[in-house]
């Protein structure tokens, strides 16, 4: 069944939306009336340029309210699931007893030349992140944190010289594209290196999406809030599973 | 924090208030208006519209013969109950498809007519009672949060968008909601009927509209384990009738003040003194809290210059409150953070004033409006604006606290607006929870000196309003900048001086019942 | 010549714009695809979905960055001018004089049920706006104020007892569409009976454009921080022009 | 505003920062690095890049047989200059083509290469003295609005869309303008070339860069009447070299701390205290103001434990600074607005710890940087927190102010970010303009109280650190909850013992120079 909806300002279906943005041209009411005719060739409509004002020489900045005729059938959205069956430290580390009997190999990394760590020791440091503990916490992993600024090459040799279960690569700077850049490089150096359908390669990020993740052709994709459990509980049942079916593995 | 205020000038300003507002209770004790009768009516249970769709208390005073208006609605009413024996809500159907008319029961004796009604009248003090009661309980099992308390307002002009609207706003931390009215309704002499789903800037303020409301909010309320208020506005030409449906339908507020309909929608004065008197002693015995409108007073001029105004229109609301048996935790005195904001300091200036209204009116729920009249499109500069009228609001201890909107210049809120409007309460109100109590101002600091600024200001306009007169100062323009003459004004043919025989059992009951 | 232009975030024809929006669906990866979805929808490119929360059971807020490809030509942006030549008040006074010989007769008001007269005032008051002198005080003007929430009947009568030259109406409340309404009732109640073309037709409110204006059939039309003093310089050149041309007047 | 703070204790810190960094200082005394020598060289007038684009100091010194080394790179190239009757630049360009080696010239006594130096050094001394100069009159002919500072970064990647931001911003009201290094310059062992218009999260640190932006803040302040000053970083492996670039292009502030580098950039220790120590006295002799950078504290830890450490480190920032000759007016001691902007009361913690850096440092350019990490995709709530972070520094004083972007967790801001930023800044400070001056804390309050704590944690750190020493405090992971070793981290190769006849003739100048 098909459920389309829209924009919501007090009335169902009204489609409001606000904008707000920047043009390179000096302010006056032909600006504002640019502004208007921008925003209707973005297919908006009632659009109200309700500010308009100069900002520097050469540039105005607006605010518009308008209506989209747009919608979405949200029955229809799909996200591929990071199939993360929400469980306990305890649940995850009894399933990698009994399903894998060894410890999991996990090594985590900020690559290029990118040095936010927060990210990715939220998810590996003991303390964890918001009350929910890191990986190292975790008795049935065994998790390497390489830290920042960690070039691609490096991080699969390592990977490759410990037999290392599951990858995690951090980026945070995305500006110009550089995120995507690295993460590539990261999982092509895999394949490049015949390692690729051996370890369990995630990503993760302020703007990581697992519909992102998978495009770039990784196992899964974690960001904004992500929780280390959350990570946690997809290594094990991913990796178990590759066990059970006998998939290739360290 | 405190602020060192002259408490001569303080109790003076109380005194020339009263002997301002002693002269016009006199007057309205004299008098009654067709609004005041219809709540008679609407108390006794008269309700529902003919088939012109006139609404029945309206059609039953307009059947009043004029010699007999001047006795109340109640006389005439209870004489033709007494000889029909019909209730009141089908007398009232009678009478307004004139299968009865007054005149036939002219004569039956006063005591008759007293004798029939004298159950109706208990049975809706009772049921006035009852609705006050059950707020009581409830509050007390659903305590609201820490004040000040967050207020936003529904204005879609579609009760069920309201109620959507609403609902959501509870959910988003809101313990008040007010249900902005349809532009207009205020000048119209009669209140629309039933459930509505069309208005303009607001929604029609019906008794329909008020149980909807009222049912959504009760049940988001168990959920949130917290009571949600509910208000609406009686200033207008029907204050006493709004007044009852509130009471009926435990609304919890009511916009009520004693000026604003004469100054801010040319509504006759003497019919608006002697509204709004009955219409407060029905919101005392209901337990309701009035909102004052001096916020009004900032919206139209430089509120700098207004200051002194809004605190005099501050005495005189809390005089009249007084005299109708509120009291003052029920006095919710009007103010707003409506200084220019690229006014260098202008934050000290609220500040000010925002403490000195909450140390005059200790115990009242001091209501604080927000920024209007600077905001402007610029939907980001205005949502810091309303952070420092957040800011202000959580220092000073103000009771009542209207969220601001970051599209205030744009139109009535959008859902998300409010979600916003309110996240930025809570962050700020939050962040800076104790600074109050942190701070000491410094003697004879700006703020200081603005305070005592702004209370020498009201005192003599105070004296010059006391030296004329209330109705002569409000002819002269001294408030708001606007002359409205004593026999000017909508509504003034509904009003009407009593007869010696006239009873409104209400009054009666009223007074004698214990606050 | 043309001049395209787009929205600029930090680079030349970079089209970046800031979007938000509240959806009414109760928030989850899948509600933040369906805001992504939506902005595609709406031809946005490079569609972050920044922000998404619940705001109520059943409604999500949400804030996107992302970029046009759309652009508008700059040169090709024509508003209808109010033509007002920037005239001070002595000057229009003067022209009032020499080009008409008697006062202008003006009345304003804030018609339908709408009761806010802070803007009508502004123009016509003495005290003006923001330092800028309003009609009443000037010489060859004589105004009339009627205040608010004045029906449009009772303003035809008024203009045609008084045999007004320039009529000037006021809006503020916008919603359901009732300032287009109340202006268009009140033109159309002008033609019904004949003083139409007798009059300078003029609406004025924050949400008004000159634009606007035309295609409501009204001479002009003023909106956020309009001076008295243009709207003064607008009414007399304009009906200067009238007299010159022996065009219809009282 | 003020606070009664325990003076005893902050002369104590005094002290202990004083014996924190004695011992360092000997340390620094007796060695060298390849970018102090490449400094020297670029002093001298050295610049541009080898045909393979290794910029000729690198060149340079790569070049000094391994026993020359220690003696520093002038006495080789003094030697040089001696024999060949060569000019700095153009001995460089031969060295680095191999057409000279300075094996050749090992016997020259030092006399000889002394003389042939001493006019160059006058010479650089001079033009960065004439540069210092020129800021003074521009600051007095173009004075700046009053402090604090509106400070703003640009960041694109790309030094021509940064100068349109930079013009942009200054026109909004920035009167510092920050261009952003790219991601990864920092850990660079050379500073690259020419101007560049590829970088990642921020635009090269290239002298040509600076001379563009220097250009047109230089064109737009003549324009505004007011000089708008312009900063970059020198922290990193080549702290000293930019140090020189900086003084020649006239910026006006560096990011400049002693331990940065070590801590969030596994920087070698000694290599930064060396570099570090070399880069402020030119900084001091530029009269360029430094920024240190404690906000990293905050960043990766939680604010309210870190606050102790923050104050340490701004002691001995404060220690480091005085010993490289820098005055009280050019040490930008850093602090950031990083509490959880949901902890109740977070507000009177963040005016806590920024008064308190304002009374213990009365006279030093105070830096406080912008809520960065609770910063959301919430725009709006994210501009809120920045607003009270504005009102943190305008009631405290604070002398810098780094603008908080609405869109801090999102991009590099764009030019629309940067306006509604400053406009944010404009409008709380002038709002609430003189706040500070109307306010008293309350003795023994929530705020007080909180500063004592601060000050005492601090205390006890640093005298932990003073009885272990700095280089082992920072090992056992004092600072930041990271560990360095001394011997490991990055550049600890580019580390030298001084030899006997080790010879820096712009130390020794700069040294002799009046501050
Ligand atoms: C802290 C910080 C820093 C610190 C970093 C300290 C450190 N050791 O990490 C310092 C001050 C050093 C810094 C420096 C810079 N920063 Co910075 N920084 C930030 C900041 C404020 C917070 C980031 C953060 O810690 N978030 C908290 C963590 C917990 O959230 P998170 O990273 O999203 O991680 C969560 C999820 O994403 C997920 N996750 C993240 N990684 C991974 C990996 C895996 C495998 C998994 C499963 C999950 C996962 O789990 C985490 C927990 O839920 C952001 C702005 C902001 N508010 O986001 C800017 C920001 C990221 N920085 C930015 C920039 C540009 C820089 C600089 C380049 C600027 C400069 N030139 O100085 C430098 C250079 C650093 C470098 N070389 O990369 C930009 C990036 C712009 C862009 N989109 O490209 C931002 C957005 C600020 C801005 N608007 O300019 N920064
Ligand atoms: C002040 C005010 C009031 C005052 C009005 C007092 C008065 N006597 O005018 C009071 C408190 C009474 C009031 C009440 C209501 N208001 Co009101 N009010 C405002 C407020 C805060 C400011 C308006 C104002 O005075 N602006 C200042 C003037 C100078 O600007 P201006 O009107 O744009 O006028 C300038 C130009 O537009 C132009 N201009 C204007 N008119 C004309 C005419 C001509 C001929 C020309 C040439 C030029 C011209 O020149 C002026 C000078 O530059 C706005 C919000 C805002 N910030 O804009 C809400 C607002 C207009 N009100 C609103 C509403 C809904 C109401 C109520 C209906 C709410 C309610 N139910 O209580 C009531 C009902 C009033 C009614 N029946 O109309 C909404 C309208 C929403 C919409 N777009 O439909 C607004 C936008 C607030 C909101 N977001 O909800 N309001
Ligand atoms: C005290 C009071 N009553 C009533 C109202 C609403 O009146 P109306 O419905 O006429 O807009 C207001 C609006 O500001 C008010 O302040
Ligand atoms: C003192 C100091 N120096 C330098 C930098 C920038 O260093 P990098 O270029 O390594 O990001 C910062 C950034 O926060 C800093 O605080």
């Amino acid at each position: 069944m098909t459920q389309l909806v829209r924009p919501y300002g007090d009335t169902q279906n009204d489609g409001k939306v606000q904008l707000s943005f920047t043009l390179p041209v000096p302010w006056s009411d032909a600006a504002d009336e640019a502004a208007r005719q921008l925003a209707v060739k973005m297919g908006l409509r009632d659009v109200q340029v309700v500010d308009g004002r100069p900002i520097a020489t050469g540039f105005s900045f607006f605010v518009i309210y308008a209506s989209t005729p747009q919608s979405v059938d949200v029955d229809a959205v799909t996200v591929p699931s990071t199939g993360a069956h929400a469980l306990s430290m305890e649940e995850v580390d009894a399933l990698v007893r009994e399903r894998i009997g060894r410890k999991i190999r996990v090594a985590g990394a900020c690559i290029g030349t990118d040095a936010h760590t927060v990210g990715i020791d939220a998810i590996l440091n003991m303390k964890g992140y918001k009350g929910d503990y890191g990986l190292e916490r975790y008795r049935e992993f065994e998790s390497f944190n390489l830290g920042s600024q960690v070039a691609v090459e490096e991080l699969v040799s390592f990977a490759k010289e410990r037999r290392i279960d599951a990858l995690l690569a951090s980026q945070a700077v995305t500006q110009k594209g550089s995120d995507i850049k690295n993460f590539t490089a990261l999982s092509e150096l895999l394949e490049a290196e015949n390692v690729r359908d051996k370890v369990v390669l995630i990503c993760g990020g302020p703007r990581v999406t697992n519909l992102l993740a998978s495009e770039l052709g990784y196992d899964a994709g974690f960001g904004r809030g992500t929780l280390p459990s959350q990570v946690a509980a997809f290594v094990a049942v991913t990796l178990a599973e590759r066990f059970r079916q006998g998939r290739p593995h360290w | 924090m405190e602020l060192r205020i002259d408490r001569q000038s303080v109790q003076r300003c109380r005194e020339l208030a009263g002997a301002i507002v002693a002269p016009v209770e006199d007057f309205i004790a004299a008098h009654s208006t067709v609004s005041v009768e219809r709540a008679v009516l609407r108390l006794l249970g008269v309700d529902g519209i003919t088939d012109q769709e006139v609404p029945l208390p309206n059609a039953v005073v307009d059947a009043l013969p004029s010699d007999e208006r001047a006795g109340g609605v109640a006389l005439a009413l209870g004489r033709a109950m007494a000889e029909t024996g019909l209730e009141p809500q089908q007398l009232a159907e009678s009478i307004a498809a004139r299968k009865h008319v007054f005149e036939a029961f002219a004569q039956t004796p006063e005591a008759a007519a007293r004798a029939a009604l004298g159950a109706h009248v208990e049975r809706a003090m009772q049921r006035i009672a009852a609705r006050r009661d059950e707020r009581a309980s409830l509050l007390d099992r659903l305590p609201q949060l820490a004040p000040p308390l967050l207020y936003v307002i529904v204005a879609s002009g579609n009760i069920y968008e309201d109620r959507t609207a609403a609902v959501a706003a509870a959910q988003a931390g809101a313990q008040v909601i007010a249900v902005i009215r349809s532009t207009g309704q205020s000048l119209l002499d009669f209140v629309p009927f039933g459930p509505t789903t069309e208005g303009f800037g607001g929604t029609y303020a019906t008794q329909a509209n008020f149980a909807i409301m009222r049912a959504a909010l009760d049940e988001i309320g168990e959920r949130l384990g917290r009571y949600v208020m509910l208000t609406n506005y009686a200033s207008g030409l029907c204050m006493p009738e709004i007044a009852v449906m509130a009471a009926l339908e435990r609304l919890d507020m009511l916009l009520n003040d004693s000026m604003y309909g004469i100054l801010f929608r040319d509504i006759n004065m003497k019919r608006t003194f002697i509204d709004q008197h009955f219409s407060r002693m029905l919101n005392a015995y209901s337990g309701i809290i009035i909102n004052t409108g001096e916020d009004n007073y900032l919206t139209t001029a430089d509120a700098v210059e207004q200051a002194p105004a809004v605190l005099a229109s501050q005495f005189i609301n809390e005089e009249f409150a007084h005299r109708a048996g509120l009291p003052d935790h029920q006095i919710g005195l009007g103010d707003a953070y409506e200084i220019d904001p690229d006014r260098e300091d202008s934050f000290l200036y609220q500040v000010a004033q925002a403490q000195l209204a909450r140390e005059i009116f200790p115990d009242a729920s001091l209501k604080y409006m927000p920024p209007t009249k600077h905001m402007t499109g610029d939907v980001f500069k205005g949502h810091l604006i309303d952070a420092m009228f957040n800011l202000t609001s959580v220092m000073t201890h103000q009771s009542i606290h209207l969220c601001g909107m970051p599209t205030e210049a744009i139109h009535t809120p959008f859902l998300g607006d409010r979600a916003l409007a309110l996240e930025n309460a809570r962050y700020i109100m939050g962040t800076a929870r104790h600074l109050g109590d942190e701070i000491v101002l410094r003697p004879g600091g700006t703020i200081e000196r603005r305070a005592h600024e702004v209370l020498a200001g009201c005192e003599g306009l105070l004296e010059r309003v006391a030296g004329m007169g209330l109705m002569k100062a409000i002819e002269a323009a001294l408030f708001a900048d606007v002359s409205r003459g004593p026999e000017r004004g909508r509504g003034l043919d509904g009003v009407f001086t009593r007869a010696q025989e006239y009873w409104n059992p209400f009054a009666d009951a009223l007074t004698r019942a214990p606050a």
